[in-house]
């Protein structure tokens, strides 16, 4: 579909455009509706705009909306992270549908998951390896893991 | 028969018995063959014999082809991993040895020769005599695949021994240990201690004689010393001697050493080739709550069949084990048998006179209120009660529900059945509870209301409140066709609304000075059916409050339906406003094109549907704030209702007074050690939080408030669909 | 055996306490500060103070007796239920491992977890409170499934160790665990 | 060096080496507009704008009670039977041809919509009493401006929805019918709102198709009826609409072609983000 591929199309281009011309037409309406004093607009013959007090409340109004969405946006995430009891904090469903595949006699294994303690335990070899040297690189060390845990 | 004889053991692994004498089948036929060993004649079906295929310890133990000899070594007994028993001892081995024989033959001939057969090529190079060098791994291969590693790293125990044994024998005298090896778990449960002097004979025949009774693997395992003063170098030879009448393998030897806290703890290996030793821990248990304590969670029966063998842990073993050898120390202090023993002791049975007297007179109490009951109960199914109107009457009448269900109850209660396990003994004795408190506190009631003639005041009180009730709706429904709350309402819709609800609050005043004559005598033999419970009244109070609040209860339902209409016509006209439309197959919006004409009248019925709404929603929020009142009026004396129902009091006055009765597990305190000496553990009872004894106990009611989450009846209060403080007949099967 | 100084996440000073009580039994315990009489004191002058102001505004001495009792309900409840002073965890191959947080008040919960049911103690990390934290757990068998894991029960939860004690902790366990899974099979049935 | 992870290299992880922009392009899809073309193409916005300024006027006499709505029937009655005409004679009835519609659907359609607004003209009458004129003023710019954003001006964008667009001017039709005095007032101002809305579009896109010359003669004379209408009631809104006819046609175009000069896209052999799930279901 168009509306999915972020590509630059010229449609998409004029619409930017017209955007562009609308954000400083508004914002050039919002100046004068703020600024310009009543009388001289009324005068003009334009009378029907909004009160000049929604032109600073809107604004307050705004940023204690993105302060409380910041709060808003900690407690969802709060609220989305696993519990440390959780089983999901070592493993998920993906990682059980790759268990399942059956490993093969000569031929590159698999992807699949190291579990949790298998890792630890590796990790703890490894460690005492490497503080002799500490200009080893972490891709090297992960490549080491990889080859340790076939 | 006087060949090779291959005899099950088990499955796990071939296995290099003994040093060849008899093949005996082990696992839970040992009773039998201890038995046979006192008569001669084998005392177990033999048909049974052949079923050792899956001997209930199956997956622990081993399997091996037997070389029988025929020699009879005092020393030469079989042992495994399953079992070790004390068979073929000293004096009796060589009567013993033909009953054992047979034993052995009958198995031969009635076990499956094909499974057999392999087994025994299996375990062939192995051969006798060879130790094994690492039995776990050889295990593993034989018994294949699907017995993979982890089995092994967390179920076989280490090199470590513990050593149960129970604090009330810690002042014991000195004398032989008597206990279940629990072999998978390299653990003994010493269970009493049989102090000198005894006959060797004497304490067999009582060992065999509480295996039978209790079913468990009860064996003598040790000795036990407890030297006032210096060590005796006689006595301690002596011991080791008495390891080679009861043969046990290990043979455990604790010794006291005058008023030291530090025993010391050995075992005997006669025939190990690997003379390690073995780190041993002792562990102090206090019998009489380890007796009594009940292991929570409790396995379910069905389940637990046949997966306890190899599934029960390792506390629910020893747990069971001294559950199970109650009798043993229910034999009394001063009774004079052969033997003396020292265990925790249970008090005098005087009391319990009373109490078997109240037991036979309860038996025909009880068979006459099943009568009663089953006749009520038959009554209140017969067809004539289950036609539309009135079926449907019973179930929105939480008296009915809550009458139905004590029914239940004393049904329950009045069983002749015994309960088939401890959870429902408990559940027994907490509805018993329940309903004796909700009876008291009844007849509590009753007694406050039937005095100074408060039924009277009730009465008079009522009626103004009714009516007092539907003038202020008439002043609300007055205000609400003004301009309430300055909102700006649709003048002629609302004049409509407002005139028929007035006409509906006319109707109910005029129906409640009909009734008002009748009311106090209602009220009067309502109140009776107090006597029947707290529960009942407070539901008839439900009922009464719901038939008093009718006319609330149906402007809520003209206003939610009339509401929800108003939403289901907005939602989907805003689809057509935006373009799009609700695919029912896909279960998703879709865009979709319109005709022109289509546009036009959707958009115009949106407009008016959307400028109609503020004055349909007030109406609607008005009345359901008003309904909701009255829900939660009801739903507060129903929790009341589910809470005297559904607590399990006498479980929780269990928790309170002897909490060791309830056990969620055990915890261990580590005891002042010594160098050298074994490791000390103190095993307490570690009782079952409050919450979750509530959990387990909970009595299930019918529960007739609807199991709403909030943000699902939020949704429906603004979707306008109807809530109940019932169930639906549609979520019922859910 | 002496103790040995950590910190925790959050930087507060930590102690570990290693003991071994035998070959195959071990005792870990990690003691958080003890609460300060200072931050106690400045709680309850904060709270009376504010007690007091009201108590002028509103000249209603009720404002005070509740201000004391709320304080003294409040501080009963954080030490029986919330202070936990020190966590231990006591390790007995072929038993099993039993955690132990000890309240300030002195309250003990304890659960004893079966060595048949644990699979493993491993040092793990999660995202709590917004950041990533290493923490100490233990896996628990799941019966059903040889692999996999039934449940975790995370240890030290209130002092929250750093890494640098959690490897001292787990390197410890893990030399007990290790004896279970190395051990050859008890002698009786050589 | 290979531009590989698997394979162990002596660099690091993020390094790279000369060829690495090789393969950058810039602007792939930029477009060479035209002033002429440019100018051409604004004519759609520059009528949908004159449109609403009509219908807006429109309702203004009517409201004032200058217009009788018998008169405005009848020449709305006119010019949509000319349009219907001329709709068809423009292209010699190809395209009617090809859509497959034929007359009887039109009236019925025609009859349907005659019929519903004329029964439920008397309920917008009292539908909005109770709501003040300020609001209801609001409400109607509002649409009105979403009317606009959201039409079709024939570029493919994925905020064009004419159905939103339409049903968005027929809103505010019948937010501001129902300020009118009496129930044929509102009846009238509907119709022609749908003849100026739905129907006005329709001939325009034809016209534009056929005769491009003819098309930007009645767009100049729209724009000028537009502007003297609006003269009538307002000089000042006279001067500033004009003004912003006169921007968008000559001014934006302008802008836009100088602007193109600044465009710079990158491509390059990467993988761009893209979202894969269907955002539409959250509009």
């Amino acid at each position: 579909m168009v509306e999915n591929s972020p590509a630059p199309l010229p449609e998409r281009a004029i619409y930017g455009f017209a955007l562009f011309l609308g954000s400083w037409f508004g914002f050039i309406l919002y100046l004068i509706w703020a600024y310009v004093p009543e009388t001289w607009l009324f005068s003009l013959g334009l009378t029907y705009w909004p009160q000049k007090y929604w032109a600073v409340a809107l604004p307050a109004y705004l940023l204690v909306a993105i302060g409380i969405g910041y709060i808003l946006l900690f407690g969802i995430n709060m609220m989305s992270t696993a519990p440390l009891n959780s089983t999901h904090t070592i493993t998920d469903n993906y990682a059980k549908k790759q268990q399942q595949k059956k490993f093969q006699e000569e031929a590159i294994p698999a992807l699949r998951d190291i579990p949790i303690s298998e890792f630890l335990r590796i990790l703890k070899t490894m460690l005492k390896e490497i503080c002799g040297n500490k200009g080893t690189k972490k891709s090297i060390l992960l490549s080491r893991l990889w080859h340790k845990a076939q | 028969m006087d060949g090779d004889c291959g005899v099950l053991w088990g499955k796990v692994s071939p296995w290099p018995l003994g040093t060849g004498d008899n093949g005996v089948p082990w696992g839970k036929l040992h009773p039998w063959l201890l038995g046979m060993g006192d008569n001669g004649v084998p005392r177990g079906q033999r048909g049974l014999m052949g079923k050792a295929k899956s001997p209930p310890f199956g997956d622990r133990g081993q399997q091996g082809p037997m070389r029988r000899t025929g020699s009879h070594e005092n020393n030469g007994v079989p042992r495994g991993k399953v079992s070790p028993w004390p068979l073929g001892q000293g004096t009796a081995g060589s009567r013993e040895d033909k009953g054992i024989r047979w034993g052995a033959a009958s198995t031969g001939a009635h076990g499956p020769p094909g499974g057999w057969a392999r087994r025994s090529l299996s375990a062939g190079p192995a051969g006798p005599r060879r130790p094994s060098p690492s039995p776990a791994e050889g295990a593993g291969r034989a018994a294949g695949e699907q017995r993979c590693w982890v089995y092994h790293c967390s179920r076989v125990a280490a090199m470590v021994l513990k050593v149960f044994f129970p604090s009330c024998c810690s002042s014991a005298e000195s004398g032989i240990l008597i206990g279940r090896w629990i072999s998978e778990q390299n653990s003994a449960v010493i269970l009493a201690v049989v102090h000198f002097p005894f006959i060797p004979v004497q304490v067999k025949q009582y060992v065999s004689e509480v295996q039978r009774v209790t079913k468990v693997n009860v064996s003598v395992l040790g000795s036990w010393s407890n030297s006032k003063q210096e060590k005796e170098e006689s006595l301690s030879e002596f011991l080791e001697d008495l390891g080679t009448i009861f043969s046990h393998e290990p043979w455990i030897q604790i010794s006291k050493e005058g008023n030291s806290k530090f025993w010391s703890c050995s075992t005997l290996q006669k025939h190990s080739n690997n003379p390690k030793e073995e780190e041993i821990i002792l562990v102090y248990y206090d019998q009489r709550k380890v007796m009594l304590s009940h292991l929570h969670p409790p396995l379910d029966t069905a389940a637990s069949t046949d997966r306890k063998a190899d599934d029960a842990s390792k506390l629910s073993a020893i747990f069971d084990t001294v559950a199970k050898s109650k009798v043993l120390f229910m034999t009394d202090r001063y009774d004079d048998g052969p033997i003396k023993l020292t265990h925790w002791q249970s008090d005098g049975v005087e009391a319990s006179i009373i109490v078997e007297l109240l037991k036979q007179a309860s038996v025909p109490a009880c068979m006459l209120l099943t009568f009663l009951l089953s006749v009520i109960s038959g009554i209140c199914r017969s067809r004539v009660l289950k036609f539309w109107p009135l079926s449907f009457l019973w179930s929105k009448l939480s008296t009915c529900e809550q009458l139905g269900y004590r029914l239940q109850h004393l049904q329950v209660i009045s069983s002749n059945k015994k309960a088939q396990n401890e959870s429902q003994l408990m559940r027994k004795a907490n509805i018993f509870v329940s309903l004796l408190i909700d009876v008291a506190l009844g007849i509590l009631l009753m007694s406050w209301l039937y005095r100074k003639n408060r039924i009277g005041h009730l009465a008079d009180t009522l009626i103004p409140v009714a009516d007092n009730v539907a003038e202020e709706l008439q002043d609300l429904l007055q205000w609400l066709m003004g301009a309430p709350a300055g909102l700006k309402m649709n003048r002629a819709l609302d004049q409509v609304l407002g005139r028929f609800f007035l006409y509906h609050i006319h109707l109910w005043i005029s129906y409640i000075h009909l009734m008002s004559p009748f009311i106090e005598m209602i009220l009067w033999y309502v109140g009776l059916s107090a006597c029947l419970g707290l529960t009942m009244a407070l539901c008839i109070l439900s009922d009464i409050i719901a038939l008093l609040t009718f006319h609330i209860y149906c402007f809520y339902v003209y206003g939610a339906r009339l509401y929800c209409l108003k939403i289901y016509g907005l939602s989907s006209l805003w689809r057509l406003f935006r373009g799009k439309k609700w695919n029912v197959l896909r279960q998703r919006v879709d865009s979709c094109s319109y005709d022109l004409d289509q546009l036009f009248i959707g958009t115009l019925l949106f407009t008016i549907l959307l400028f109609l709404l503020p004055t349909t929603a007030l109406y609607y929020l008005v009345f359901t704030l008003l309904r909701l009142l009255v829900v939660i009026v009801q739903g507060l004396i129903h929790l009341l209702v589910d809470l005297i129902d559904s607590l399990p009091l006498y479980s929780i006055i269990l928790r309170l007074c002897r909490s060791y009765r309830l056990a969620a597990g055990v915890k261990f305190r580590v005891l002042e050690q010594q160098d050298g000496k074994p490791l000390r553990l103190l095993m307490q009872i570690n009782p079952l939080s409050y919450s979750s004894v509530v959990q387990t106990y909970r009595l299930p009611t019918y529960s007739c408030y609807p199991k709403d989450s909030w943000t699902s009846l939020c949704k429906k209060l603004f979707l306008g669909e109807l809530i109940y403080p019932w169930k639906h007949k549609g979520e019922k099967q859910d | 055996m002496e103790e040995r100084l950590y910190r925790s996440a959050s930087g507060a000073p930590i102690a570990l306490r290693p003991r071994q009580h035998s070959a195959s039994c071990r005792e870990l315990a990690v003691r958080c500060p003890r609460l300060q009489l200072r931050s106690l004191s400045a709680v309850t002058s904060a709270v009376w103070l504010a007690a007091y102001g009201l108590f002028v505004l509103s000249e209603n001495s009720m404002v005070l007796s509740a201000a004391i009792f709320i304080t003294l309900i409040g501080l009963i409840i954080y030490l029986h239920f919330v202070k936990i002073d020190q966590e231990s965890l006591l390790v007995i191959g072929s038993l099993g491992i039993q955690v132990t947080s000890s309240y300030a008040s002195g309250k003990e919960s304890t659960t004893f977890i079966e060595m048949g049911q644990v699979k493993d103690v491993v040092i793990n990390e999660a995202i709590h409170m917004q950041k990533v934290i290493y923490y100490l757990c233990i896996l628990l068998q799941d019966p059903g499934d040889p692999q996999g894991v039934s449940d975790i029960v995370p240890l030290f939860q209130s002092s929250k160790p750093r890494l640098d004690c959690l490897i001292e902790v787990y390197k410890s366990c893990q030399e007990i665990l290790e004896q279970r899974k190395t051990a050859p099979q008890p002698s009786g049935i050589k | 060096w290979q531009k590989v992870l698997y394979e162990r290299q002596p660099f690091p992880d993020n390094y790279v080496d000369q060829r690495f922009l090789e393969e950058l392009r810039k602007n792939v899809h930029a477009r060479r507009y035209r002033y002429r073309a440019v100018v051409f193409q604004s004519g759609a916005v520059v009528q949908q704008l004159c449109s609403v300024c009509v219908f807006v006027l429109t309702w203004w006499y009517m409201a004032a009670g200058a217009l009788s709505p018998q008169g405005l029937f009848a020449a709305a009655l006119a010019s949509s039977l000319l349009g219907y005409v001329l709709f068809d004679a423009v292209d010699g009835g190809a395209g009617r041809w090809a859509s497959g519609r034929t007359r009887w659907a039109d009236l019925k359609s025609t009859l349907v919509f005659a019929a519903f607004t004329y029964g439920f003209s008397p309920v917008l009458k009292t539908l909005t009493e109770s709501i003040s004129t300020d609001t209801i003023y609001a409400m109607s710019a509002l649409m009105l401006l979403g009317h606009l954003i959201f039409f079709d001006y024939g570029a493919n964008a994925a905020i064009v929805s004419s159905t939103l667009s339409l049903n968005m001017a027929i809103f505010a039709s019948v937010c501001l019918a129902s300020r009118l005095p009496r129930s044929l007032h509102a009846f009238v101002m509907v119709t022609f709102a749908m003849q100026i809305f739905a129907l006005w579009p329709m001939l325009q896109k034809k016209l534009k198709a056929q005769t491009p010359r003819c098309y930007v003669g009645v767009t100049v004379l729209f724009a000028l009826a537009a502007l003297a209408g609006l003269a009538t009631v307002s000089s000042v809104g006279a001067v500033l609409f004009a003004s912003l006819l006169l921007a968008i046609s000559c001014l934006c175009p302008y802008c836009l072609i100088r602007l193109q000069l600044l465009k710079d896209n990158i491509h390059g052999p990467w993988d761009e983000a893209e979202i894969k799930e269907d955002l539409s279901r959250f509009l």
